[in-house]
Parts: structure tokens; sequence; C-alpha cells
């Protein structure tokens, strides 16, 4: 299994590389076993690219996100691995330092935006806070700041709303503050866990547009987290998918949403439902439910729903094997030897 | 100035006021007696001439006339008969609503007046015969009159200041004039007092301190601490700490006049008959094992009492005790005695065993008396076997049911108005509103209404001395202490006198040497 | 097909803001859910739809206007016929973790709605409640977990296995699949659609996400700034959209296709969004219409009927 | 707003009549009168009784004091002669007041500081320290404390004055010794409070802001914990700063707190009645207060109306 | 790139369904929120050994007296104020009795007080504090108002009328003590429900259909319980010390009886000449708060879900 320590990838020149998470692990022990969240998770992300991350629900991204910026409550959460950003290495930074990193270097989007605002501070003032923190600017330029980011994300009427509290904005305008609140140090990476979740589409087209014009303008590096495989495409370089606290495949977004390896990211994509769908056909799912992660299984995470799954899936965890030019998958079907299979038995002759 | 000789002291209650008719307490009379002076001034026991240089009395002690000297209040205005007519007539008037009225209803007419049964002022037995004579004529002849009129409801008080100043009266520093040794400089109610020296007194020149100054210490403990740490020149010395300071010999005693019993409801009442036994009363009284119990309960600071009346109160020439000894009880406990007793009476009420018989024992809420009545219930249960259970009421309760004869033992005691028997074995007079045990006595009522048509003194406390005896043979009260106070003064300090009537305190004549 | 479950007349909703003025969240606003269909509403974000929503259950008092239940003004309902409203009309809130008590295991959080309504008890119950779990994806051993514990596509599936467990029969999804992969997003839709079929649900459907919105509406309702801009049967709406916002929302669609969505023609809007504190008069959209003309600033277009059950506030339509 | 503090005031001043009421007649239930007292003769307690208005009926007796009370008279007291009560409030407040004051800023500071510090420190020794400093604050009562303060450090050590009140260092051991209890109750109920918003999201959020630990307490944690805080300040405020007896009579201050007490032992109806309208006015207003910090503390909390 | 690993053999790429039965994971028995909390109490061990100190309190009241010769009310002129030494192991007391013996006997009355008053007022203070909080407008102005009034009247006047009323003894001073204890807890209670009330868990369990009844229960009060502990504790002691100023004025227990508050105020009176009179009750009080304060902090931590 020596294949499990070895990175996804090999193309980040360290120049280029501004985030690279290696062997990353978060547990959670609970009453009920250990979770085992995120299971030995590397990737990198270059300056100024954009990589979004999917996959299915409770599979491990928004605490893969956490952990970048060490926000995992410890205990119950138990972190290992390494994360560099930037050349050092997160995991070693004192709670001081990391608060450097955090904010201004690095910026966050959270997923649940009722609970991830104070209720007892003034949206204006929470956004400003993070400005006091980081710069030197002046009381009133901050606010004077403060309201332009607020316009910024298209928070309607944003002097009048400064002082109000999170209550009485609607989930999109608290998305739309935690949004605000994350780009407001210009941080050279920005996590978004699905940021746009709770906003229309018109809206999340600007938000959208806001980012790439950050990209272009700052090169912010983007790290998104979401299930809307529109935004994944418009947005992103690269795509990775998780599936059970692993990555399963990374590759370019194109190439992704091409030519899919992993037979999960295969059924993730084809159950997309399209605009056009009606209700005369049932939208296509994936069957069975995802592995318990408190014993995650031996072998492949996906084998139990796999259509295509092998003997050896079963007992050996699969490598990350190269597919195309910096597309990974972590799938057996792409060894060599089922490769050569492949080839003596017709396609679909499988299941079904 | 360096040179100022200056007494400093506290008091634990605040002073409740200083209009002399109206004062009801002894830190009013301490004060009191420092900046106002009587017809006569009492200090350590002795009368001296006060604003009345001298007096005459007639032949049957009916009238008493006082001559005064040329005093001034210190305004400058002098000080007349008609100011103490006034006084006086003031203390008696039902609107002044003055509670020590009581000590002037021996004066002719003074009772009914006070009563309202007359409202004429001027049938009250007090005249200014003349701007520097003054009369007052008595029902009834009162030997020990000259020192009773040391008590601040004497005092005198000036008719202008009393109509100018209205509500206001004796209620500061600026409302009041005194003609006394010591004026008031500064009076922060709850915090302190200041007494200067009167310059206008007339006796000045005797008077060697400058200034006097009273903080008010609620904690006994802080007073102590406070003299620990030199800020005070006197203090008193609580009971526990006794011991201590006695053995450091830094103790002072002297007994406070104020005596304590077990009153006993002795009213025949079929759910506790034995009440009204006497020879269980007795077995009660012969239970206590005084010594012990004072011993552990006040470490020896108040004393026995094996008789009733204090001891020390005037006789014709020395103490009364030493002239009429007595020795009624022991000051061990006599468990033969007592359980004789308890046998005499349980057979006669037909109880066979004393688990039985159950009393209660009324006190009121302060820490001394808990210890006290537990002490005692240790004692007479372990002696008798009879179950004994102590009541804790507040205060006011216990008034109120030691007035409505609600109890059955009560802590009760009596502090002497006037330096004479009488003001101990009068209360227990079957017509008095004090003595609610439900006993009564003809042989001691008519001792005693016959010693007060007595003139000799001799002869009177002999017919007293009558009267104590029967009050302890009858057993409606059982003795337990005289109360001492214990009490230190820095060096330097001499002078202080602790009388035990009215004020209890005397510095006029003290000094401080630093 | 025809019978009116839950009709909202004339319903306004507006909050008071200390020292700003009255915010009209809902101003105004006429719906019907017919037994057995689903409503989608779309609108922008902060235009008052989950108010509209917590209103026609009942978890608002409107400021104006009613809410009727089978015909009866909610507000006027008592005894038994409050409980069924109670029972009845449910609803999966936008917010999965606040709504969620911080305090109670997932399991019974879901099986609190089974508890008070008496449905079942013990064995049944434990049944019951890891049946709905495992209807929306989650196992066994996450019904000891809290809340806290889960993520947040299946704090939202627990949001939705507690409203489906007092049998409703009207359900206010808002944004019930929001933050769901598509995977688990298709299960629960057809989840709801099969409830749908087999026990005549009503739903009223609030989504951002207007491919699930037109797969899963029958009509669909399009919001803007506490008012509805239009409405009609679904597929008339989606092909042939008569408002501006409409046109605007529906070119806004994201695409799952990076080379067809990296050069798309949308249509963009500009310009100031109105406030709801105090709307300026005129037609709300008016700032921002790129068809606006000078008489959509003077008076406020109320809906028009066009027939075929499509309505529309333009007045250039 | 403005009508419902109008309201309040309204509803505070029939509060503070019917406080008054109440008293008025649980004083007259009181086992006991005024007057007596061991020499008191029946003759001359009737005279006393007429000289204070006691010999009329009960209800002339309540419609006077209201009536008095309405012009701002709280009549004499029984037991002090010729002093009027708002004299004696008067007079003994400010002391009681400027105690008050120290130890409610000095205990608050305190108290929420070591809150917050065990908060922070769950399980670890500063913690455990906090603890204790709790458990001596409320295992030894104030008459304890405030004994003990003042025989090492007035008496043993020297370093504070044995008791009065001239000065700043008069006040140190008093605030001290009244601050005990405050300062354990507080740190109790911060704790936990903060221990309450420690897990929760918002916190989260402001850690990603890269704010320092200090401002994250500061600015977010203090205020969501801080209610129950502000909830049991409100009548321990009242309560410290119209006197208490116990620490006032040990350090021999001329506060408000001895009047109470005595009043009640003595059967002082008018210092009483004056004192506990006095007391209740604060007590009313401090809740008063206490309610719209609510409101300022978490907005989400409206008491004007019912909930939306 | 690859890795071929040696022990792969084709027979392993042969395609199989999978088996999902296997994958089922080992399932605990499942527990409700109690469960869990008394499982992490007991897990807890600082909140065990506090709890075993408590337990061997209650013993040695129980058997305590009864290990040394004396009788607790047994005076003896002949050994006053005694050191702890081999005969006497807590030494003695002013009148000569056996401290150890008392302060055990003390203990049987302070204990049950302080817990039975403590839980009694926590209860009550809950339902009507969360009552007040929920219902909110008219309801909570109206029982605010009423614990205003309660709050002001002052509790010396209450526990002597209580004393005319009542025969002293334990259910007196219970009563005594519950009559207004309940206050504070409600104060805090309603503070909290009225911050609690609008969070979205709550709409949502009303939208549910729960009675107000059970959104209190079960989703505020759990929510608070924190603090309503932290209060419970908080208010042992204290019951502790009003039964002993209760004793003082009469209400409490009766002589000979002793309780650790009355052996405190006698060891407080008597420090100069005993200290040990003091510092003994003290330091078992102490103890006892201290064990009751790490049990409680060990009860919140078992009932919040986010500590694990
Ligand atoms: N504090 C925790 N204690 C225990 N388990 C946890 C905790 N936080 C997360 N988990 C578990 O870890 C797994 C990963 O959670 P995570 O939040 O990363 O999922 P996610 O990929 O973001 O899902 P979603 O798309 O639904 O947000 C989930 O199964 C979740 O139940
Ligand atoms: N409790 C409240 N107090 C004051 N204003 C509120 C309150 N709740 C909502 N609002 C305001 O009402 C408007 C409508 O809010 P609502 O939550 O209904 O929007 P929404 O359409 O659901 O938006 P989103 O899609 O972003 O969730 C918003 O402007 C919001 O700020
Ligand atoms: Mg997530
Ligand atoms: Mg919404």
């Amino acid at each position: 299994m020596t294949a499990m320590n070895t990175p996804l990838t090999t193309t980040a020149s360290s120049e280029d590389c501004l985030l690279a998470v290696r062997n990353l692990r978060v547990d959670f022990t609970t009453y009920g076993g250990t979770v085992r969240a995120v299971r030995d998770i590397s990737f990198h992300l270059n300056r100024g690219e954009c990589m979004a991350i999917v996959g299915e629900s409770g599979c491990g991204k928004s605490v893969t996100a956490l952990s970048i910026l060490k926000l995992i409550p410890m205990p119950p959460g138990k972190m290992s691995g390494s994360i560099l950003f930037k050349g050092t290495d997160l995991v070693s930074l004192s709670e001081r330092e990391m608060n450097r990193i955090r904010g201004r270097e690095i910026g966050m989007v959270f997923q649940d935006p009722m609970t991830s605002l104070n209720p007892t501070m003034p949206i204006g003032q929470q956004v400003e806070e993070i400005l006091a923190q980081h710069t030197p600017l002046s009381g009133k330029e901050r606010r004077r700041q403060a309201l332009d980011i607020l316009r910024l994300v298209d928070i309607p009427e944003a002097e009048r709303r400064y002082g109000q509290y999170p209550h009485a904005f609607s989930g999109g305008m608290r998305q739309r503050v935690l949004i605000a609140m994350a780009i407001a140090c210009r941080p050279s990476l920005l996590i978004a866990d699905e940021p746009t979740t709770a906003l229309d589409v018109t809206i999340q087209a600007q938000i959208l547009e806001l980012v790439v014009s950050l990209r272009k303008s700052l090169g912010t590096t983007v790290l998104l987290i979401t299930h809307d495989l529109g935004v994944v495409a418009k947005m992103a370089d690269r795509i990775a998918v998780f599936y059970a606290g692993q990555i399963v495949e990374t590759g370019e977004c194109r190439d992704i949403f091409r030519n899919p390896a992993h037979p999960y990211t295969q059924a993730l994509l084809s159950s997309i439902p399209r605009i056009d769908a009606t209700r005369a056909t049932k939208l296509a799912s994936i069957a069975g439910t995802p592995p318990d992660l408190f014993s995650p299984p031996r072998g492949c995470a996906f084998f139990a729903r796999c259509t295509k799954a092998m003997r050896v899936c079963a007992t050996l965890p699969p490598p990350p094997l190269q597919r195309a030019k910096g597309q990974v998958a972590s799938c057996w079907l792409h060894h060599s030897l089922a490769e050569a299979r492949q080839k003596t038995v017709p396609e679909g002759a499988e299941r079904q | 100035p360096a040179a100022q000789r200056e007494f400093t002291f506290s008091m634990a209650y605040e002073i409740p006021g200083l209009d002399p008719q109206k004062a009801n307490s002894i830190p009013s009379a301490v004060v009191g007696t420092h900046i106002l002076e009587g017809l006569v001034r009492v200090h350590d026991g002795k009368i001296l001439p006060g604003m009345a240089e001298r007096w005459e009395i007639s032949e049957d002690g009916l009238v008493y006339t006082f001559h005064l000297r040329d005093a001034l209040w210190n305004d400058g205005k002098p000080v007349t008969a008609h100011d103490f007519e006034y006084s006086f007539r003031r203390l008696l008037d039902p609107a002044t609503a003055a509670e020590y009225a009581f000590a002037a209803y021996g004066i002719e007419n003074g009772k009914a007046f006070n009563k309202g049964e007359i409202t004429d002022p001027s049938l009250v037995g007090v005249k200014a015969l003349d701007a520097k004579t003054f009369e007052i004529r008595l029902v009834e002849p009162m030997d020990y009159l000259l020192g009773y009129l040391q008590l601040m409801c004497f005092l005198p008080t000036r008719q202008d200041v009393v109509e100018h100043e209205k509500d206001a009266f004796a209620t500061g520093a600026e409302h009041m004039v005194y003609n006394g040794p010591f004026v008031i400089k500064e009076w922060k109610h709850e915090q302190i007092m200041i007494l200067e020296k009167n310059p206008r007194y007339w006796n000045s020149d005797a008077i060697k301190l400058d200034r006097a100054v009273i903080h008010q210490v609620h904690e006994q403990n802080t007073a102590l601490n406070l003299f620990e740490s030199g800020e005070l020149d006197m203090v008193d010395i609580p009971s526990n700490l006794y011991e201590k300071y006695a053995t450091e010999g830094k103790a002072k005693v002297s007994l406070t006049g104020a005596d304590d019993w077990i009153k006993v409801n002795v009213r025949p009442d079929p759910k506790r008959p034995w009440l009204a036994n006497k020879d269980f009363r007795k077995a009660l009284a012969w239970a206590i094992d005084r010594e012990e119990y004072l011993k552990i309960s006040t470490k020896g600071l108040y004393i026995p009492n094996l008789r009733y009346v204090l001891p020390i109160v005037a006789g014709v020439e020395k103490h009364y005790a030493e002239e009429y000894p007595l020795e009624y009880y022991t000051a061990k406990a006599d468990p033969e005695k007592a359980r004789a007793h308890l046998k005499a009476a349980m057979d006669h009420l037909g109880i066979d065993d004393p688990a039985k018989i159950s009393v209660t024992y009324l006190i009121q809420d302060q820490e001394e008396c808990r210890l006290m009545a537990e002490a005692l219930q240790d004692q007479i249960q372990r002696t008798l076997g009879i179950s004994f259970n102590v009541q804790i009421v507040t205060r006011k309760q216990r008034f109120l049911q030691e007035g409505q004869a609600d109890y059955e033992l009560v802590y009760s005691g009596w502090g002497p108005d006037f330096d004479d028997p009488l003001t101990y074995i009068e209360i227990w007079g079957s017509d008095i509103s004090h003595n609610n045990s439900g006993w009564g006595n003809k042989e001691f009522d008519d001792i005693v209404a016959a010693s007060r048509k007595e003139t000799d003194r001799g002869k009177r406390l002999a017919l007293l001395f009558e009267a104590e005896k029967i009050l302890l043979d009858e057993a409606p009260m059982i003795p337990l202490q005289l109360r001492r106070r214990a009490w230190m003064t820095q060096p330097g300090v001499s002078g202080i006198v602790r009388p035990f009537i009215g004020s209890d305190l005397d510095f006029v004549y003290a000094t401080v040497e630093k | 097909m025809n019978d009116i479950l839950l009709q909202a007349e004339c319903l306004k909703k507006h909050f008071l803001l200390p020292g700003l003025g009255t915010l009209k969240a809902v101003d105004g606003i006429d719906l019907a859910l017919y037994r057995g269909e689903t409503l989608g509403l779309v609108g922008e974000s902060g235009c008052g739809k989950s108010t509209v929503g917590r209103t026609l259950v009942g978890l608002y008092e409107p400021t104006e206007g009613t809410v009727r239940y089978r015909g009866r003004d909610t507000a006027t309902l008592t005894g038994s016929a409050r409980r069924d409203f109670v029972r009845s009309a449910q609803m999966i809130f936008q917010d999965p973790y606040a709504s969620l008590d911080p305090r109670m295991t997932v399991g019974d959080i879901v099986a609190e709605g089974i508890d008070i309504h008496r449905l079942c008890r013990g064995r049944e119950r434990t049944e019951r409640v890891l049946e709905l779990l495992a209807l929306v994806g989650l196992g066994r051993n996450h019904a000891d977990r809290y809340a806290h514990e889960f993520s947040g596509g299946q704090r939202q599936r627990v949001g939705i296995a507690r409203a489906l467990a007092v049998d409703p029969s009207i359900l206010v999804c808002d944004e019930p699949i929001s933050a769901l992969d598509v995977s688990i997003q298709a299960q629960v839709v057809n989840l709801l659609a099969s409830l749908q079929e087999r026990l005549d649900l009503t739903y009223l459907f609030i989504s951002h996400d207007l491919g699930m919105v037109r797969y899963i509406s029958n009509r669909v309702a399009v919001m803007y700034l506490g008012r509805i801009v239009e409405h009609a049967p679904t597929e008339t709406l989606y092909t042939e959209p008569l408002h501006p916002y409409t046109r605007a929302l529906l070119s806004a669609v994201p695409l799952p296709d990076p080379d067809r969505e990296r050069d798309r023609q949308r249509i963009l809007l500009a310009g100031d969004v109105p406030s709801p504190i105090d709307p300026p008069p005129g037609c709300a959209f008016f700032s921002r219409c790129p068809e606006a003309s000078a008489h959509c600033k003077e008076s406020s277009p109320s809906l028009k009927d066009l027939g075929g059950g499509h309505f529309v506030a333009c007045v250039s339509r | 707003m403005t009508r419902y503090i109008l309201k309040r005031f309204l509803i505070s001043l029939l509060t503070v009549w019917l406080l008054v009421s109440v008293v008025f007649v649980l004083v007259r239930l009181l086992p006991g009168d005024p007057f007596s007292s061991e020499k008191l003769t029946p003759a001359i307690r009737a005279n006393l009784e007429a000289y204070y208005g006691f010999d009329q009926p009960l209800h002339m007796q309540y419609f006077r004091y209201i009536g008095n009370l309405l012009r701002g008279d709280l009549g004499f007291s029984l037991k002090y002669q010729n002093m009027p009560v708002s004299k004696i409030i008067a007079d003994s407040f400010p002391y009681s007041a400027d105690l008050g004051i120290r130890t409610i800023l000095f205990a608050s500071l305190v108290g929420i500081s070591l809150g917050v510090i065990a908060g922070l420190n769950r399980g670890k020794p500063l913690e455990y320290l906090c603890i204790v400093i709790a458990v001596i604050g409320i295992s030894l009562p104030d008459f304890i404390t405030g004994s003990l303060l003042q025989y090492f450090f007035g008496l043993k050590l020297g370093w504070f004055p044995v008791a009065l009140w001239r000065g700043f260092r008069y006040t140190v051991l008093p605030t001290l010794a009244l601050s005990f209890y405050t300062i354990a109750l507080l740190s109790r109920i911060m704790r936990t409070s903060m221990l309450d918003v420690t897990g929760q999201d918002y916190i989260r959020t402001a850690r990603a802001k890269g704010l320092s630990t200090f401002r994250i307490v500061w600015r977010h944690q203090l205020r969501n914990a801080i209610l129950p805080v502000v909830t049991v300040l409100g009548p321990i405020t009242a309560a410290i700063l119209t006197g208490t007896f116990v620490i006032e009579s040990i350090y021999a201050i001329p506060g408000m707190g001895k009047f109470y007490v005595l009043g009640v032992q003595n059967l002082d109806y008018t210092v009483i009645l004056g004192l506990t309208a006095f007391y209740g006015i604060f007590l009313i207003a401090a809740n008063f207060v206490v309610d719209i910090l609510y409101g300022i503390i978490d907005p989400r909390i409206a008491l004007t109306g019912r909930r939306n | 790139m690859l890795q071929e690993q040696p022990t792969l053999s084709p027979e392993l790429f042969e395609p199989i369904v999978a088996d999902t039965e296997e994958l089922e994971a080992i399932h605990r028995p499942s527990l409700t929120f109690w469960q869990d909390a008394w499982r992490k109490l007991r897990k807890n061990r600082i909140a065990t050994a506090s709890m075993l100190v408590i337990a061997c309190c209650v013993l040695l009241a129980l058997i305590g007296p009864a290990l040394v010769p004396y009788g607790y009310s047994a005076t003896d002129a002949s050994s006053i104020d005694i050191p702890p030494n081999r005969e006497h192991w807590f030494g003695t007391d002013s009148l000569g009795r056996d401290l150890w013996a008392r302060t055990w006997m003390g203990a049987r009355v302070s204990l049950l007080i302080g817990f039975v008053a403590a839980f009694v007022n926590s209860c009550l203070g809950v339902v009507i504090g969360g009552i007040a909080g929920y219902a909110g407008g008219k309801t909570d102005m109206i029982i605010m108002r009423i614990i205003d009034i309660l709050y002001a009247i002052p509790y010396m006047i209450v526990a002597i009328l209580l004393m005319v009323v009542l025969k002293p003894g334990m259910p007196s001073i219970i009563v005594a003590m519950v009559i207004i204890g309940w206050i504070k807890s409600a104060r805090l209670v309603r503070g909290q429900v009225l911050s609690l009330k609008n969070q979205e868990y709550v709409l949502a369990a009303r939208k549910l259909g729960a009675s107000n009844f059970r959104i209190i229960f079960r989703h505020m009060i759990p929510n608070t319980l924190g603090l309503i502990i932290t209060d419970l504790t908080m208010a042992v002691p204290y019951a502790i010390f009003t039964e002993a100023f209760l004793s003082y004025i009469g209400l409490g227990i009766q002589p000979p009886q002793s309780s650790w508050g009355l052996l405190a105020r006698y060891g407080a009176q008597n420090f100069r000449v005993a200290p040990f009179q003091l510092f003994i009750p003290a330091v078992v009080i102490s103890l006892t708060m201290l064990s009751l304060n790490l049990f409680g902090d060990g009860l919140r931590d078992a009932l919040d879900p986010k500590l694990r």
C-alpha cells in the first residue's frame, strides 16, 4: 500500500504551488466510534488557479476546508498530515501565527450562513472587524471600505443595512455577508464552501463574476466547494472529486466533465438534472448509500455502489492511477491488469 | 493643636435622639449627661451639686427646693428654674409622649397629667418659685430622689429652643443648646459624634478633656480591632475574649446593673400544671449550676446571682447586700435538693416519670442568649431528666409574648432606674404591668406599699429585704446572673467611670495623657 | 386537482426595523395551493420567499391579509382544526443547522413530531425514525448523533425527514436541496415526487435551482421585492417567460458544461436593487429593467391574466 | 420603544405602590409593636400611639401614608426621634452607594474575567484555580470573610485600616469582602455561559477571520455570553447599592444597610417602609435596565411586542 | 508512474456484485440525550471523585456522630475551646461540646436543607421563569412584577412572619427558603428563554405542533441546563447560610441542634480564641462546595453535546 503515500500529483513546482495538502486525516471521536471524516487526502493548489471540490454530501469536503484553517474543534477532532501554505506548514503553526494567516492570507466562506454570523453584532461591524484586525485603516476609512465590500456582494442599500443584525437578513443576504468578510482583505487563497447555495441565479452570477474578477486582478487562488456542477463548469480550472473522505479523482475541469474516469464521477455527472428535464422521467441517482465513516471499507469506498466492481475492489484500496495528463483517478479499473482484462471482455457485459 | 486631650470611643448603636425628655436609651444618656446638666450630677455613685447649688428637703420628705447657681447655656443665656419647670412638665405632657414619663409619676399630679386625667400643667408639683428657685412636690417620700434626678429625662430643655426648632429639635449639633461640660461639635448620624469642651460650663476648669470622639461601631469585634490598632481609647470586651484579656491583666470589670432571671408563668394551666408548682420551680433553680453555666457561656464574665436584688445598690451607709446579706441559692448546683424538689412536685402532681414533663424556655434572638440557653438546657435536662426546649424569637416578639403571658419560662431581666432596692422589688407587685408571670402575693404587695410610706431609710430597706425573701421563696422567678461589663482603656486614660444606672459611661472628669 | 388547500389573499408581512422604518418583506401576495400540486417559488435572494413560506404555515402572523386552509382563515382556527392545520402544513427550513435543537439527537429530532401527535410508540417509533432517516439517505448510526456532528447536506436531510415524519399534506420546502449533491438531490426529489403521487401531497417548492423547480413544479411563481411578478404553469413560464426579471433569471442559470458555460450570453442586470424598506412608486424592477419605459416609473403594475393560467405584472405586456 | 419605556415606567409606579401596600400590611403583621420595651407601661404606650397616630384605624393610617408618600414625605422614624426617613436615606445612601458602586465594578470585572478565564481553559489548572476562588467566595459568607479580612489585613498585617470610612484606603477591605460572593456567582455563571458560546459556529467564523483570541472573547463571546450575568447583576446591583448590613457593621460604614435590619428588629414601620420603597424603586429600575439591556445585547429579544 | 504490486493477480479483477450486507457496521445501542449525558458523566474522573466526596459527607453525616462517645449536645465545663486532639477529633466548642459530633449532626441538617431547598428552588424557578419568558407579553410582565415585589420585601420580614405562622423545624426552613428562593433561578431562566425563544429550532418545534409545555421543557430548558446547574450549585451554600440566619432569628433548627451555618457563625465569633472552630466548618463546607461545583461542571459538560 505504498501507493497511498505518494502524492497524487507531482506537477506542482514549489513556486507555483500555493497550497499543498499532504496525507491529511481528520478523525472525530464520538460515542458511536471514530468518524474518519477525511482519510489521507493529498492535493495541491497552484497560484491563481481555481479548484473545485465536488462530492457526495457528507464526504468530508467541509472538514477538509476547515482543517486548512485549523478550525476543526479538537477534541473531538484529530488532525494529522501536513498543509503547506506558501511553503510553511500550517499544522505546526501556533494559534497566534495562524491568526496572521486566517482572514488575511486565506479567506473562508462557511457553508451555514445563519449560524456563522454573530447574532449580536451588526453586520457592518462584522465586516469592519476583519479590516480592523488586518489593516492599519482608520475607523472612518474602514467603514467606507466595509461598505464598499458589502456593495460589491450586492447587499442592497448597504448603508442602511450596515447596522442591522443577522436575523433581519434573508438566507442569501447572510451568505453574501460571509462572502464579503472572506474577501475583505483580498486574501491570496479563498476557500468557499458552497458560497452560492442560497443565492438566486442572477446574484449567483454576479458573485461568481466578482470572484472571477478578483482572480484576474489579484491573482486570488480559489478553492471552491459546491454541488452545483454548473458553477463548477463556469469557475473551475481543476476538479477534485471526493468520496467517503478520500479523493477519488482529480483533473482538469474539462477532462473530468468529458471523460470522467472514476465510476463515482461518472455516476455523479449522470445525475445532473437537465434544465429541460420533466416529471415523466425519474431523476437518476446513485443507488445505495455511502459507506459508514465509522468503519470505512478496507477496499474501495465506492465498491458497494459501483457498477463495475471487481474482486480486488473489496479488499484493496485503489492507488491513484494517472489517466490523462493531470487526471488521476483512484480506481482499479485503470490498473493495467484491469485494462488488460477490459480489452478481452466487451464493454457493457458486466452488470445490468 | 498637639496638646489637645482627646478621648475616643465607640458606641454599638446610633444615638436615637438627644431630646432629654424623649430619650430612652443608654447611648442617649451617655451623651446627654455630658452635654447637659441637671439639678444634680452623680459621679462615681456620689451626688454632687449640678445646676442646683444647694437644696432643702422638707421634714416629711415630700417637698424639695433647689437653689440654682448662676450658670449659662452655651449661647450665653442663663439657666433658670423656668427651664426646669418647662422640662418637667414637658416630660409629663402626654403630647410629648415621653417614654420615661413614668419616672416622674412620683411627683404630685404627675401620673394624672401624663394619663390625661388632668390637663392643667400648672397642677403638676413642679414650680419655678423664681428665676433661681425650683420646687418639686412629691406624692410619697422618695429618699432616693436626688440620685433619680440624674436620669436623662430630668435634664433641662429650653422652651424657646424647642419651640423654635420644632421637629428638628435635638437632631443635630446646631439644633439644641447645652449647659453641660461638653457641646456637640459635629454629629454625623450613624458615623461619628464629636464633643468639645464647653467653655461656658460653670465648672469648666475641672474638665480636663478637650474633645471626645464617638464612633458608631456596631460590631464588638470591630471595635476591639479598632482599639487594638490604636483608633479607640476605650473598648468593651466581648465575653468570649474576657478570659484572654483578664489573664493579660487588661480587662476592667464592673456590674452593669442588669440582673437576669428566668421568669416562670405560674398561672395554673392543665397542660403544664408543673409550672404552678413551687417545688418544680425550685427544682429548676437548684438544678442550675450557675458557676459552670456562666463559665461556659460567658467565660465567667457574668457572675452568679444568688439572690434577687443587685448587691451593690445603695443601702443606708454601705451597699445594700452588705447590710442585708443573703445567699439564697448556691453558685454550684445542688442536684440532690433539685431532685428532691422535683420528686415532691411530681408526687403532688401525680406524675411518675420526669420525661413526661416538658417546659419551653423563651429567649430572644441573640447569640449570647442562645449559648446560655443551650448550656442551661443541657444542665437541667441532665440533672432533672425533664425535657427542656428552647424557643428563639425576635426581641419584639418576646415582648409581645411576655406581655400576653404567652410563655412558660422566659429569659428576662431588669436594669435599675435609681439607686435603691425598690427599683428591683417594685416590679413584682401584682398590679405592675412588667410582672406578667401571674404571680401575685398580698403580703409582698403590702410590704412594698408600707415601704413607700416609710421615711426612715433603714426601716424601709428592711421591709424591702422582707419582700425580696418572699419573692425568692415563692420563686416566680429563678435568679441567674448579674451582668458585668469588661472594658479596657489605652494607657494614659484615666478617670473613666462606668455607672450602673442610666448612662453607662462617665468621662466628665476623665483625662488622657499621651 | 381543483380544490384549494391553502390560499393566501393579499398577504402582507412587514417587519419593523428599529430606527429605519418598516421593511415590506411581503407586500400583497395572492397564492393558491391546489391539492396534489407543486408550486415553485423562485425569485431574487431576499425578495421574501421564506417569509411567504413561513407566513403560509403560520410561523409568522401576517401583517395584513389572510391565509386560508381548506377555505378557513387560519387565524380563526381553534381546537382540533388548528391542530390539524399545524400538523398538516409542514415546513422544511432553509437553514438546516439553526433549525435543529443542538441538544437533541437526530433520532429524537425526527421523532419529535411523531411524539407530539402520538403517531406511534416504542419499537414502532424507532423503526419509523430509522425508516425516515433511510428515506433521506442517512443510516442507523446517524440517529444517535447531534446536529453539529453532521455535514451541511446531512443536516438538511434531517430537516426533511423531520417534516415528513408527521405525514403532512402541505409541505413548504424552503430550499430543501440546496446543500445536497446532485445525486442525493435526485434521490430527495424522487422521494418527494413519489410521496406526492402516493399521498397527494402539496408542495410549495422554494428554490434557486431553476432546473429542479422546472422538474418538480406544476406551476411556478416568480417573486421580486415582496410581490409576485409572474405566475404561470411551469412549461409556459420556462418556454415563454414574459417578465423581464424572469427572463434575466432564466438566462443566468449556469450550465454544467465548461465549454458551453464559458461562452454563454446572459442578460446581466445592472442598476441598484431598490429597497424593500420604502420601495419607490412604480414598478419595483424599474431600476434594473432593460426594457423599462418612462411610465414604468409611475404606477406599479398588478398581475394581468394572459390566459392559460399565465399572469404577469408588467406594463409592457 | 419610547412607548414601551413609558408603559414600563407607569407599570413600575404601580409596582412600587403595590410593594408599599404589601409591606405596609406585612409590617403590621409582624409580632410585637414598635414601642414595646422593658419599661413601657400601658399609659405611656397610649401616649406614644396617639403621638404617632397609631390610634387611628389602619386604613386611615394607610391612606395618610400613601398621601404623604405621593408628596414625597416618607414620615418620621419611630425609633430615631424626629428623624425623617428621607433624611436617613439622604444621609446614609451616599455611603452605601459609594461602597456599592466600587463593589459592583470590582466584582463584575473580576467575576467576569475569572469566568472568561475558566471558560477558555476548560479542564486546565487555571480553571481549577478559578473554581477554588469561586468556592471560597460562596463557602464563606460575608460576615466571615469580612471579619477575617479585617483581622488579618487590618489588624495583623496593618496593610489597610481596620474599619471606619475616611478615604480610599478605607474602602479596600469592605469592597473586597462584599465582592466575594458576587465574584463567585458571576464567575461561575460566566464560565458556563462562555462554554455554551464557545462551540457556536460564529466563533469559528471569527477565528477564521484571524481575530486574536482576546478580540474574539471581547467582541464576540462576551456579548453573547453576558446575558445571564446581566440578569443576575440587576438585582445584585440594587441590593448592594442600597446597603448591606453585615459589611457595613463590620467595617463601621454609615450606610443604609444597618437601618434596614435594625428597622425590622425595632419594628420601625416608617423606616422599613421608606427603605423598602427606596430599595424597591432601585430594584425595579435595575430590572428595567436589565430588560432594556436584553434587547440591546441580543437584538433578537423583542420585549416590546410579541414574537414576530 | 503506475505502481505495480506483486501480489495483484488477474483473478482479482473479475467483476463481482458487491454484497452490501457485510458493510452494515457494528451498531451501538442507541442513546437518548440523557443516557448519553450519564455515560459521559461517569467517564469524567473529576466529577466521579467529587461525587464520592459528597457521598462520603453524606455517609459521615449518617454515622459520624456515632463514632465518638460524646453526645452532640453534652456540655462540659472542663473542656472548653480545646483544639482538635486524640479525644476530640475536631476539638470542642465554647460550651465544651464535641465538634466532631456537632459537625456531622449539623451535616444532616445542612446537607438536607441545602440540597432540598436548592433543588426545589431551581425547579420552581425553571417552571415559572420558563413560562414567563416563553409566554412573554402580559404574562411575563405580571410574573416579573410579582417577582420584583417579592424580591423587594425585606427577607427578614418574610422570615419573621413565617415564624409566626409555622412551627420551627426542617419543613419551615425549606418553606422559608423556597418562598423567595426561586426568584433568582426564575429570572435567570427567563432571561435565557427570552433569547432562545426566537431560535429557529424553537420555530421548528412549534411548527411540528409542539405544545408550549413541550417547547419549554424539551427545548428551552435543556438548552439552559448548564446555567440551571450552575445556579443550583450556587444555591446550595446560599441555602446553608440562609438556614443559619433563619436559625439565628428562631425559625430554623432549635437548640441544641447544630448546622454547618451555625457552626461557622459561632466559629467566626470565637475566631480569636479558637480559630479551629471556624476553620473546621469552613473547610468542610468548602470541600463540599468544591465537590459540588466540580460535579456541577462535570454535569454541565456531560450535558453539552459538543463536548464528547
Ligand atoms: N464534529 C463532528 N463530529 C463527528 N462527525 C463529524 C463532525 N463534523 C463532521 N462530521 C462527519 O464528517 C463527515 C464529513 O463532513 P463534512 O462536513 O466535511 O461533509 P461535506 O462534504 O461538507 O458534506 P456536505 O456537502 O453535506 O456539506 C460527515 O459524515 C459528518 O457526519
Ligand atoms: N425577522 C426579520 N426582521 C427584519 N427583517 C427581516 C426578518 N426576516 C426577514 N427580513 C427581511 O425580509 C426580506 C425578505 O426575507 P426572506 O428571508 O423572506 O427572503 P428570501 O426570499 O427567503 O431570500 P433568500 O433566498 O436569500 O433566502 C429581507 O430583506 C430580509 O432582510
Ligand atoms: Mg459541507
Ligand atoms: Mg429564504
